[in-house]
């Protein structure tokens, strides 16, 4: 009972929706809608849910002095004020003046941005001491990666201004993304198609269950 | 990538979150209005002054097809004073009625020019009635004749989606059938794939060096089918490190993949016919915040220097992290991802890299498993038909033939 | 120089300087901002959520159903259903969701498995035909396109478009070794797709340094304000 | 071969790229910028709207685009109110509506516009497509309410917009799902409305497809997108002002996969010999 139900509602579930794509009919189309409405609904109690492991895993962290713990109550106490001035702050909570709106912008919004922009700097020593032209294939790489770089720049336009417009590092640049580029890009888009419905087709059809795995 | 902060939350969480940020759903209350009231500006008294505009005429309607029955397309005549660059007729407006004399309410209006409308705020099979009205600086016209009654209903197919329909029925089917005969036993022929050649050889160079092999199933959960067949592939070569008494090192991000992944290397050495030599150390939970575990196994490539570096599964930004420290310890390094914004980071700091699907095909290839296979044999057989299509078409719209192409067209 | 003299701001910059300071090497501060930003985006998420779609999406319209009304008032009624207007269904979204809980509590923990069953259905059928149509239908009717324009150029580019894509899905097949005739279509797939990857990287690198120069950007001018 | 140059430590190539990004922003050169046939399109699209027609504008980002889409969405909001455009503003991101809702309220403010009345931000609703779907039954049945909490379809603006077909133009500023290409999927297959798009660099790779269908009719790319676009609307935003880093830290990055594989080039040779 604790596989069986859950794969019979996935298959009822998957195959209705699958169908309300086809048949615009209301006695498809409406409880397609409304299964959606919960799936949405569903999900964002996951994201409690997940607030509430993270704070489990953590006070036991704390709790047992594991290392780093300090820190993990800077993890566990931001947690907690954020959710708590946002529910004070009601459902304007990202307008001007409120304290939700302050976090997101002094605490939230820079930190993402400076997260990913240390990439920007590993990209730089990756370039360097990991990028080998050893093989066709890795040279094509490397030709079409300094193409596209420098022709997407204004130093690129500038260094080949000189020459005919046809070979002009962003006249190449555009071609490559618009011909070769594209031709790659559609060829992987269409497989993961395929990789995906296929995927969806096993789920469905409770062939597939991996998500099921884990304690019973 | 955004959603990278997330990857901080417990497995659950995660799980959600990726198939909400992967797939995307509504949960938009869609209003219906069927009190016909719409927020229209009422339409302008007349008053003296100029001329009101003439009618506008042959008010026709038609029921929107491939729908539940939420809208009627109506299209008229435009009024005789309806003519660019004279100020007669502004917009008109459209009127609905339940009954043909009326009382008539605003539906919705069009500037001048347009004569074309869809009524999407009917309710099926109820019959309504319509009329059009020019209006202009000289007062309101509406139309001699009043059009019904009208009625939406509901169809049982979505006509321009017989593309997809036939495309999805024809791959699925394909599916299916490989997948049965697989379960029959008959296993389809799988080509060889190189990357797995690359793994022997990195795990044979690692026996030579008398070092250790590392193994990242990528940094997503178990809900993620890249970290299946990452999981499964290890299973295999937790097989030949057995045989080849090389120790192997697997940093895992979840718990769920971490248990699965213990008994996946403990089978393959069991397969080996070695399972004493199962190391328990061997397979090790670190953390699923993403930084932190490639921070964790950056410090194992430094400190336990392995001689292979074998990654398979999902990964983000710390693909480049990884590749990069793993080069620079001379490592041999293979990797696979279905994540195409980070296989250029791979193919070049990697002595080999399976290019997305070829990830899926090596785990069906390992496996033997006959709903693996018969997927991978699905999707080929689909892909000739493609090629097919593409080629077809291509010769057709070359001839001027775009009928192929607008069948293709869904909506 | 002319410091700004904005709390908020010095706190902003502070903590980029913090992250900034990894590079140097793993240090206390980084460390610090790192579970900072890890609880910020935790909790936000979750407010987010609770008050864009728990409260409106279902927590408003079962107030109104448990009133007898609903979305469109003009329909009464608990259990009158139409499109967008659930009533009192929406409870079970309701206890979907709360059964998710029961994985805190060990024994009870397979009931969320009936809220992830309906998760997963819904996706997976919404996945398996939005692919088929937005990537699979559409891209394959992209491709087909006129391979001679009466223009020597465009022709040329439609056809390197349609040679690129057909030997591209060939370095993809599995059923057949990549021997003579498929050994070269698939080879000369594998040079389109490493074109698309360096594009990709090309492009990738772009974006990276923007972000890096967006931070730096604000150090300078909205934190020291030169400029 | 310099022995150095194979054992360096990283954090070196740490310091030259923060520098060579830093010191164009302290020393501008002002390299010139070439405007591409992309951005032209986009910007030429919006011209040829209407004066005065009310436009749907996307942005589908949170804070980790700022520096490439939040210059593009600066400009266009320019280009729209100085047409005297109105401008119906949504979000679909979970991390954006608070940053989206500043740069819309900016740009109005310093063009005198008026909330409600020539603008309208309607803040952010989660659902992705769906949204999309059911904004095409009716612009105000996804958003009831606007950011600001206030009921859509009592705005002045809102008199004139009920679905799609309202709109003669359709711009989409996006950093990934759900964003440009959902719209094309979703909204322009479906209603056949003009759209142009900006994106991050990153993505932009994906949306070259739909240029060449003619589904979009511009597009801007990343950083550089938005400082063309500033050019041809002759502007000197941030985007402009960060082209010069771009540049040194392109050519930067070039020259170390150069120098990089000219180190294990000669090492090898070294081995050999």
């Amino acid at each position: 009972m604790k596989r069986e139900i859950p794969l019979f509602i996935t298959a009822v579930v998957g195959i209705l929706m699958i169908l309300s794509f086809f048949v615009p009919h209301q006695a498809v189309s409406v409880p397609a809608d409304f299964l959606q409405q919960c799936a949405i609904i569903v999900v964002a109690f996951g994201y409690v849910l997940g607030g509430a492991n993270v704070l489990k895993l953590n006070a036991d962290a704390i709790s047992k002095r594991q290392s780093g713990w300090i820190y993990k109550i800077v993890l566990v106490v931001s947690l907690i004020a954020t959710v708590v001035f946002g529910l004070m702050d009601g459902e304007g909570f990202l307008n001007p003046g409120k304290t939700s709106k302050w976090i997101y912008d002094q605490l939230y919004s820079p930190m993402q941005a400076t997260m990913f922009s240390l990439l920007a700097f590993y990209i730089a020593s990756a370039a360097f001491r990991a990028f080998r032209i050893r093989t066709v294939e890795a040279g094509l790489l490397a030709v079409a990666a300094l193409i596209v770089m420098l022709g997407r720049v204004p130093l690129g336009a500038l260094a080949t201004g000189w020459m005919p417009p046809a070979i002009q590092l962003p006249t190449i640049q555009d071609w490559i993304m618009e011909w070769p580029q594209n031709a790659a890009k559609r060829a992987i888009l269409i497989g993961a198609a395929l990789g995906v419905m296929a995927t969806g087709l096993r789920v469905i059809l409770g062939i597939e269950r991996s998500y099921l795995s884990g304690e019973d | 990538m955004t959603r990278l902060g997330l990857r901080v939350f417990a497995r659950l969480a995660v799980l959600l979150a990726t198939l909400a940020t992967l797939t995307g759903l509504a949960a938009v209350t869609s209003a219906q209005t069927p009190d016909d009231s719409l927020d229209v500006t009422a339409p302008p008294a007349a008053n003296l002054g100029p001329a009101a505009p003439g009618p506008p005429l042959g008010l026709t309607w038609k029921d929107v097809p491939n729908d539940a029955g939420r809208a009627l397309e109506l299209d008229w005549k435009p009024s005789p004073d309806d003519e660019p660059g004279r100020p007669v007729v502004d917009r008109y407006y459209l009127e609905r009625s339940l009954a043909p004399a009326g009382p008539w309410r605003i539906v919705d209006s069009t500037v001048a020019g347009t004569t074309t409308r869809v009524d999407r705020t009917v309710q099926r099979n109820i019959d309504y009635f319509y009329r059009v009205t020019a209006a202009g600086p000289g007062g309101l016209t509406p139309a001699l004749s009043v059009t019904g009654p009208c009625r939406a209903s509901s169809q049982w197919v979505n006509e321009t989606r017989w593309s997809a329909l036939v495309f999805t029925v024809l791959f699925f089917g394909f599916v299916l059938y490989f997948i049965h005969s697989a379960q029959s036993g008959q296993m389809p022929f799988v080509r060889r794939i190189p990357g797995i050649d690359a793994i022997e050889e990195a795990i044979g160079r690692a026996t030579e060096m008398g070092r250790s092999v590392l193994y990242v199933p990528g940094i997503l959960d178990i809900d993620d089918i890249q970290t299946v067949a990452g999981l499964v592939i290890l299973e295999n070569v937790a097989r030949l490190t057995a045989k080849y008494q090389t120790p192997i090192t697997v940093p895992v991000t979840y718990p769920i993949p971490f248990t699965i992944a213990e008994e996946m290397v403990k089978s393959g050495y069991l397969h080996a016919g070695r399972p004493e030599a199962y190391d328990p150390n061997s397979v090790r939970f670190v953390s699923p915040e993403q930084f932190a575990y490639t921070a964790a196994v950056g410090g194992i490539m430094l400190r336990e220097k392995p001689a292979a570096h074998i990654f398979m599964g999902a990964f983000y930004a710390e693909s480049l992290l990884l590749a990069e420290t793993g080069f620079s310890t001379g490592a041999i390094q293979v990797a696979g991802t279905a994540n195409v914004h980070q296989l250029p980071f791979f193919v070049v700091a990697c002595d080999y890299t399976l290019i997305g699907e070829e990830l899926y095909a090596a785990s069906a290839y390992l496996s033997k498993e006959p709903k693996l296979v018969g997927g991978l044999k699905g999707a080929d057989l689909m892909k000739i038909v493609i090629i097919a299509a593409v080629l077809v078409g291509c010769v057709l719209e070359t001839m001027g033939i775009n009928g192929f192409t607008r069948w293709m067209q869904t909506q | 120089m002319n410091l700004g003299s904005d709390l908020s701001i010095w706190i902003a910059a502070l903590l980029t300087l913090c992250i900034f300071s990894f590079l140097y090497r793993d240090n206390p501060l980084y460390k610090f901002a790192e579970h900072l930003f890890v609880g910020v985006s935790a909790g936000y998420y979750i407010v987010l959520n609770f008050w864009t779609v728990i409260i409106p999406n279902m927590w408003v319209p079962l107030e109104r159903a448990f009133e007898g009304r609903g979305v469109n008032a003009a329909r009464t009624g608990a259990f009158a259903v139409e499109l967008g207007d659930y009533r009192i269904w929406l409870a079970v979204p309701g206890i979907l969701g709360v059964l998710l809980f029961t994985r805190l509590f060990g024994r009870i923990g397979w009931l969320s498995r009936w809220s992830l069953a309906v998760i997963i259905g819904v996706y997976a059928g919404i996945k398996t035909t939005g692919f088929a149509q937005g990537d699979f239908v559409a891209q394959v009717q992209g491709s087909l396109i006129p391979l001679w324009t009466g223009n020597i150029v465009s022709s040329l580019n439609a056809i390197v478009l349609t040679v690129g894509l057909v030997t591209s899905l060939l370095f993809f097949f599995y059923s057949r070794e990549h021997k003579g005739a498929l050994g070269m279509a698939s080879r000369i797939g594998v040079y389109f797709l490493m074109v698309g990857f360096g594009a990709g990287y090309g492009y990738t690198v772009m974006s990276r340094v923007s972000l890096l120069i967006g931070r730096l950007q604000f150090l300078l001018e909205k934190w020291l304000q030169i400029g | 071969m310099p022995h150095w140059m194979e054992r360096l430590d990283r954090r070196w190539i740490f310091l030259v790229m923060g520098l060579l990004v830093l010191l164009p922003l302290l020393f501008p050169l002002a390299l010139p910028l070439v405007v591409s046939p992309r951005v032209q399109g986009f910007h030429d699209t919006v011209a040829k709207i209407p004066d005065g027609s009310t436009v749907l504008m996307s942005c589908d980002y949170d804070p980790g685009a700022i520096p490439e889409l939040v210059p593009m969405t600066q400009t266009a909001l320019r280009q729209l109110f100085d047409k005297n455009c109105k401008v119906v503003v949504t979000c679909l991101w979970n991390g954006g509506p608070g940053l989206v809702d500043n740069v819309v309220r900016s740009i109005a403010a310093e063009k005198g516009k008026q909330d409600g009345v020539d603008f309208v931000d309607l803040g952010f609703k989660e659902g992705r497509e769906a949204v999309m779907v059911v904004m095409g039954q009716g612009i105000a049945n996804a958003f009831p309410r606007d950011y600001q909490g206030k009921d859509t379809r009592s705005l002045p603006i809102m008199k004139t917009v009920r679905d799609y077909s309202s709109f003669p133009l359709l711009v989409s500023i996006s950093a990934g799902y759900p964003g440009t290409k959902e719209w094309v999927q979703q909204v322009q297959a479906r209603f056949h409305i003009t759209m142009v798009a900006g994106v991050t660099a990153v993505s932009a790779p994906e949306y070259y497809p739909y240029l060449q269908s003619g589904q979009l009719q511009g597009l801007l790319g990343g950083m550089a997108g938005a400082a063309e676009y500033e050019k041809v609307r002759n502007e000197k935003g941030s985007a402009t002002r960060g082209m010069d880093a771009q540049s040194m830290a392109h050519v930067f990055v070039a020259f170390c996969i150069l120098a990089g594989n000219w180190v294990q080039w000669s090492k090898r040779k070294k081995e050999k010999a």
